[in-house]
């Protein structure tokens, strides 16, 4: 930003809708690794109440009582906990087909399909997640 | 010979273990999506089941390495687009220390969570 | 002030070859040039760069075949030089890395071209001259030579005794376009001029925008006589909207030339009964021309070269840049219709006349390239010709002005061998409107910084001048009146009405031209100014052609005469030369030199 | 997003040029500006009647002049320019030079994709003026100097950061075993031929440079451009493997190959068709190799 003068959204993401394929797919790769670095970090935090947990008494824990237990199925129970793990596995199953997408061209294999990759992880990532609605929102208590 | 050698440390040895990673995650996050989520649902998750898991010391040592190589993955994914966007010097060095401490952070703690799990106290501060 | 031993103007392959060469001798080397040198029209060339490099080939038989192309307008000394070093230069390339196109066996690949007697074309793909210009560069990078690019050089600066001849030449004076700025170069060994070529004269050609000729126009008026300014050569095959080139390979697959009425018109209009569109690059020229002007051109413009019925698949093997060409600059899809084409400017023969180590008359003075006139090429260039020509003579010039002893040159140089004065029936005065040639009437015993800043102040005035006038004719509107003059009246074909009206044409373009300002007043990057600059040496070029063509009444390779269509040995085995003479231009004529070392080129019937 | 590092300096130069300039300059300056603005009446008009006009493009051109008043601020002008078969976007913009206001600034030169110098940010990608045929364009066509870099003048960019990054990855053939024979060529398999050529038409027009983010992020990031002028000369086997091996040296450095993000932008601009990505990659798997050889 060391413009002496203003030249507008030239220098900056404002032009977004000029975006091509593979800008995309850097973009959309990125946040996605956000999130998901950040999901990892919420996730081992979550986990940690069975440090709690591992010091109950036996029948608590035989009878699903105990604190790592009742935390996970209080979140579980959540309706907005369920949409968003369907989020999270369209975030990971993106990453995860533009992970491969991006492998592939390290190796130099299909660079010249790199837009048309780009699309199809788009829109497998699609499929993937709401096919695993019905799973992902099985038994919710509304 | 030696000097080739640190050439490397440039960033083409994170890079590559970058992609090493990545490949190794492919494998382990399916793994893991689809057995806590499809096969146990994750509603139906319990502490008793979990323990029951990390006993097996295989499983145990695959969730290890999962946690390690995901850290990694994702705390040198964060590194590099930081890196890419100029962060620069100081910065860049006081970047780089607090994203070590907190992958150790969550490393360690995942560890003990395991351990309570698996039931090894050994290792574990507490 | 920067002060260098020898200070090279213009990047180019020319150029760039000198720099390198003076480095090596030695030399303390600048080079300044208007454009970055990458974007040197050098890098236009496609073809390739001729070089007897193989068994059953000598360098000998390609002086013969150039000294042919040249009708015998050619200085045998300067041509043998070039066929005889243009093997070492080329091997020189490979050995710096450019690109070649590789034989099986590994060697640069050599192809036939027009008019050589074997395929010593070497090549890299379809973009020689881009590779060259390149791998030169690289080599001047390499060598940490100083480059001012964006530099555009204004004059230079030579003293003013009486005779051309007594004069000497201690640097440039440039100015710099991103800032503005005007400031001297001083050269303690050499100035040489790589300018390059002078398409702009008119207003269809291959050249770039850049090439304004201002070389030679600097050098003659610093009094460097100019000579065989009327050979022009022009390509048959260019597309009409910019003129780019169509290489001759789509007539050398197959591509047929078409009229308005379909017909196949080399043949059925009986211009070349045998060859038909193969036929030499003036005849196919003239051709078309006809064709247009009789009313059976398309739009009145051009005619149609058709390789639709070659097949897709042998287009896109072997000639699928064409297609790109088509595509990109006329928006013509070459595989469904036909493309149209007209003949363009495409080189000049003549230029700055030099020695064949690159030297003018003027001391320190040197020039190479297009701009210059050794000469190799005569009345007419075979394709292939010019490429050798930078490096040959890049690297004598290079050397020369570094202070390396290189013996006598053959060629004279100036008015001081034989010369034969001339007249032109000039319809108009020509030259400085009012000048009437008031020398400034020689104050001898300048000092080499005395001269340099004289030149300065003078260019900084007229840069000034310039700008701050507030009104009159812009720069654009005359050279677009001049371009068509020329491209109307100086083109394939010559008569002595059409040039003369040329002539009045470019006086009153003169005249407007005295009344010129530059509309931008910034200082910064100011394009309008430069371009001013270069009309008023397309002006001074312009003439310089026509007048040229106007005295030389015979038919002489490219140069082509209503009045008298065929070669006149008797008369015109000379050399048309053109002096600035202070504002009031002479006309006067020198021999061609046909004795070589190897052997005297008795002129002979140019047929193929 | 500028790959400029702060000019701080530059603000201090132009204040003082415009302290020196003499009230006759001032004057002048003055008349030029009413002229302009008569000038841009009659423009308007043409525009008007123009407008109406089927055959016409309207260009809209960034302009800017850190000198000029009314430039100082960047704004885009409006020009209507006739239409021909087969006019490009180079073509129109000289039109408009010429016939409406020639302190309208590019470079320009071959009028034929090959000097590079009208590398332009176009419709909103990074393009050759004279090789963008205008019929290929939605109207208007919006005109803008190539992002990410300093603009000099209208749509003139300064080009230095550019030159230095290529000129940093050692751009010139070196090999440490010619040919004895002075007159003996090196010889060169046509496969290895075929494996460089497209590196070897890069024309340095700055175009993918300035499409990449992570160039535009990283000042000192080399670039699609000099990472392929690398790739020519590493796989050249006329160079030889200890030059090879030197050749990766430089370009795996901190800001070398690394950086690239496999953004694709570069290799989709590249108005030579150079697959840049392609060959960004191959050096990283070429640096790769070698590397994993001394573990
Ligand atoms: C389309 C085309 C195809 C061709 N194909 C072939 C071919 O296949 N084989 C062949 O042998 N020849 C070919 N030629 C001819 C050949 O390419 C040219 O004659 C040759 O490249 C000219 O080189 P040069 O170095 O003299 O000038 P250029 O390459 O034109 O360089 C001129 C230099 O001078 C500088 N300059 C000019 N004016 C000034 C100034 N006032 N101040 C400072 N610097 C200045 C410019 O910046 C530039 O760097 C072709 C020509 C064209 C146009
Ligand atoms: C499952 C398989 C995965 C694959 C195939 C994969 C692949 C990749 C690849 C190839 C990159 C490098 C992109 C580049 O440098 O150009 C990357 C970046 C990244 N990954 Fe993953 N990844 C996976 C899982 C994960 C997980 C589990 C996390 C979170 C812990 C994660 C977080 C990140 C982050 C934060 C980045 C950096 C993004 C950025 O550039 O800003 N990834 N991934
Ligand atoms: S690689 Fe392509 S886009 Fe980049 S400078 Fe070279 S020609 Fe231009
Ligand atoms: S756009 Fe930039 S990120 Fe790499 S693929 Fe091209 S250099
Ligand atoms: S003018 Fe030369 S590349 Fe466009």
């Amino acid at each position: 930003m060391s413009q002496s003068y203003n030249r507008g959204r030239i220098e900056d993401f404002g032009r977004w809708r000029e975006f091509s394929a593979g800008m995309w797919a850097w973009i959309f790769h990125k946040f996605t690794g956000w999130v998901l670095i950040g999901y990892l970090f919420t996730h081992i935090a979550v986990l940690s109440t069975a440090l709690t947990a591992a010091n109950a008494d036996p029948s608590t824990i035989a009878a699903h009582n105990d604190v790592y237990t009742q935390t996970i199925r209080a979140l579980e129970s959540l309706l907005v906990v369920r949409i968003l793990e369907v989020g999270l596995l369209a975030v990971a199953v993106f990453h995860i087909l533009n992970g491969i997408r991006l492998l592939l061209v390290d190796l130099g294999i299909g660079l010249e399909a790199q837009d048309r990759s780009f699309y199809a992880s788009l829109v497998l990532t699609g499929v993937i997640a709401v096919a695993s609605v019905p799973t992902f929102l099985a038994g919710v208590t509304f | 010979m030696a000097e080739r050698y640190s050439s490397f440390e440039k960033g083409g040895r994170r890079w590559l273990l970058q992609r090493v990673t990545a490949a190794f995650l492919i494998v382990v996050l399916a793994f893991h999506f689809f057995l806590l989520h499809f096969v146990n649902h994750a509603n139906e998750v319990t502490f008793q089941m979990s323990a029951g898991r990390m006993q097996q010391w295989i499983y145990y040592s695959l969730m290890v390495l999962f946690l390690i190589t995901a850290t990694f993955h994702g705390v040198n994914g964060v590194y590099n687009a930081l890196v890419n966007m100029g962060l620069t010097g100081a910065r860049k060095r006081a970047m780089k220390a607090a994203l070590s401490v907190a992958s150790l952070l969550l490393i360690v703690q995942g560890l003990r969570t395991a351990n309570a799990w698996a039931g090894i106290d050994l290792l574990p501060i507490i | 002030m920067y002060e260098y031993d020898v200070i090279v103007v213009g990047a180019g392959g020319a150029g760039l070859r000198a720099a390198i060469a003076a480095q090596e001798a030695g030399a303390e080397v600048a080079i300044v040039t208007k454009l970055h040198p990458v974007r040197s029209h050098t890098g236009a060339a496609e073809g390739g760069i001729n070089a007897a490099l193989r068994e059953g080939d000598d360098w000998t038989d390609h002086a013969y075949d150039t000294m042919k192309g040249s009708d015998y307008l050619g200085d045998a000394p300067a041509v043998e030089a070039l066929c005889k070093e243009s093997p070492e230069e080329v091997i020189q390339l490979e050995h710096w890395g450019m690109a070649f196109s590789r034989d099986e066996d590994g060697r640069v690949s050599q192809r036939p071209f027009g008019g050589l007697s074997f395929p010593r074309t070497t090549y890299a793909g379809a973009e020689t001259g881009h590779h060259l210009l390149h791998t030169l560069y690289e080599q001047v990078v390499k060598r940490g030579i100083e480059v001012f690019d964006e530099w555009h050089v204004l004059d230079v600066a030579v003293t003013d005794d009486d005779e051309p001849e007594e004069r000497s030449c201690h640097g440039v004076v440039a100015y710099e376009l991103a800032t503005g700025d005007v400031e001297a170069f001083t050269a303690r060994d050499g100035v040489i001029l790589a300018t390059g070529g002078l398409g702009q004269v008119y207003d269809h050609t291959t050249n770039a925008v850049a090439n304004t000729g201002d070389g030679v126009a600097m050098a003659y008026r610093a009094g460097v006589p100019i000579e065989d300014m009327e050979m022009i050569q022009f390509h048959p095959t260019t597309l009409p909207s910019t003129g780019v080139l169509i290489s001759e390979g789509v007539r050398g697959e197959g591509g047929i030339l078409y009229n308005a009425n379909s017909e196949r018109l080399m043949f059925e209009h009986g211009y070349a009964n045998n060859d038909g569109e193969l036929a030499s690059r003036d005849v196919v020229s003239r051709a078309e021309l006809t064709e247009i002007n009789e009313g059976r051109g398309i739009e009145d413009e051009y005619v149609h070269l058709d390789m639709r019925h070659l097949g897709e698949e042998r287009i896109l093997d072997r000639l699928e840049n064409i297609l790109h060409l088509a595509e990109d600059f006329e928006g013509v899809d070459g595989l469904e219709e036909p493309m149209p084409v007209k003949p363009g400017q495409h080189y000049a023969m003549g230029g700055i006349e030099t020695n064949e180590f690159g030297e003018t008359c003027v001391e320190g003075l040197y020039a190479i390239g297009e701009c210059a006139c050794a000469s190799v090429h005569g009345a007419n260039r075979l394709g292939g010709n010019a490429l050798p020509e930078l490096t040959v003579f890049g690297k004598r010039a290079g050397r020369h002005a570094a202070g390396e002893e290189m013996g006598e040159p053959k060629i004279t140089t100036g008015k001081t061998g034989d010369y034969e004065k001339g007249t032109v029936d000039s319809p108009v005065e020509l030259g400085e409107p009012g000048s009437g040639a008031v020398a400034d009437g020689g104050s001898a015993a300048e000092t080499a910084d005395e001269v340099v800043e004289r030149t300065l102040e003078r260019q900084r005035d007229r840069i000034e001048r310039l700008l701050e006038k507030d009104d009159g004719v812009q720069h654009a509107s005359i050279r677009a009146d001049v371009q068509k003059s020329m491209t109307r009246n100086v083109n394939v074909f010559r008569e002595a009405g059409a040039l003369k009206e040329a002539l009045r044409d470019i006086r009153e373009a003169r005249e407007r031209y005295s009344d010129v300002y530059v509309e931008d007043p910034s200082r910064t990057y100011n394009t309008d100014l430069i371009h001013t600059i270069e009309t008023r040496n397309l002006l001074d070029v312009a003439e310089t052609i026509t007048v040229g063509a106007l005295a030389r009444d015979e038919f002489r390779g490219a140069h082509w005469r209503k009045e008298a269509q065929e070669r006149r040995d008797d008369v015109w085995l000379k050399h048309t030369m053109l002096s600035w003479n202070d504002g009031s231009p002479e006309l006067w004529y020198k021999p061609v030199v046909l004795e070589g070392e190897e052997k005297t080129y008795e002129p002979k019937v140019r047929s193929y | 997003m500028s790959t400029q590092q702060p000019e701080t300096q530059e603000d201090d130069e132009s204040e003082g040029e415009l302290e020196t300039t003499s009230p006759a300059q001032q004057q002048r300056l003055e008349k030029k500006r009413q002229r302009a603005a008569a000038r841009e009446q009659r423009e308007a008009e043409a525009a008007e009647r123009a407008a109406a006009d089927e055959n016409t493009v309207h260009l809209k051109v960034f302009r800017y002049d850190p000198e000029v008043e009314g430039k100082q601020e960047p704004r885009f002008d409006d020009f209507y320019v006739p239409f021909h078969k087969g006019m490009t976007v180079l073509d129109a913009l000289m039109y408009a030079r010429d016939n409406y206001d020639s302190s309208l600034t590019f470079r320009h030169s071959c009028r034929q994709a090959i000097c590079g110098s009208d590398a332009l940010f176009i419709n909103g990608s990074q393009r050759l003026g004279c090789q963008t045929q205008v019929s290929d364009l939605d109207d208007p066509v919006r005109v803008e100097p190539l992002p990410h870099q300093e603009v000099v003048k209208d749509l003139v960019v300064d080009m230095e950061h550019f030159y230095d990054q290529m000129e940093a990855v050692e751009p010139y053939f070196q090999t440490d075993d010619l040919p004895d024979d002075e007159l003996e060529e090196q010889h060169q398999t046509r496969e290895n031929r075929e494996k460089v050529k497209m590196s070897t038409r890069c024309i340095w027009c700055g175009a993918c440079m300035s499409s990449c983010n992570i160039a535009a992020g990283d000042n000192q990031y080399l670039g699609p451009a000099a990472l392929n002028k690398a790739y020519r000369f590493a796989m050249d086997e006329r160079e030889g493997a200890d030059m090879k091996q030197r050749r990766l040296e430089i370009i795996e450095q901190e800001h070398g190959v690394w950086r690239c993000q496999t953004q694709f932008s570069c290799t989709e601009v590249c108005p030579k068709d150079i697959p840049l990505t392609e060959h960004i990659q191959a050096l990283k798997r070429e640096a790769v190799k070698s590397n994993l050889k001394f573990w």
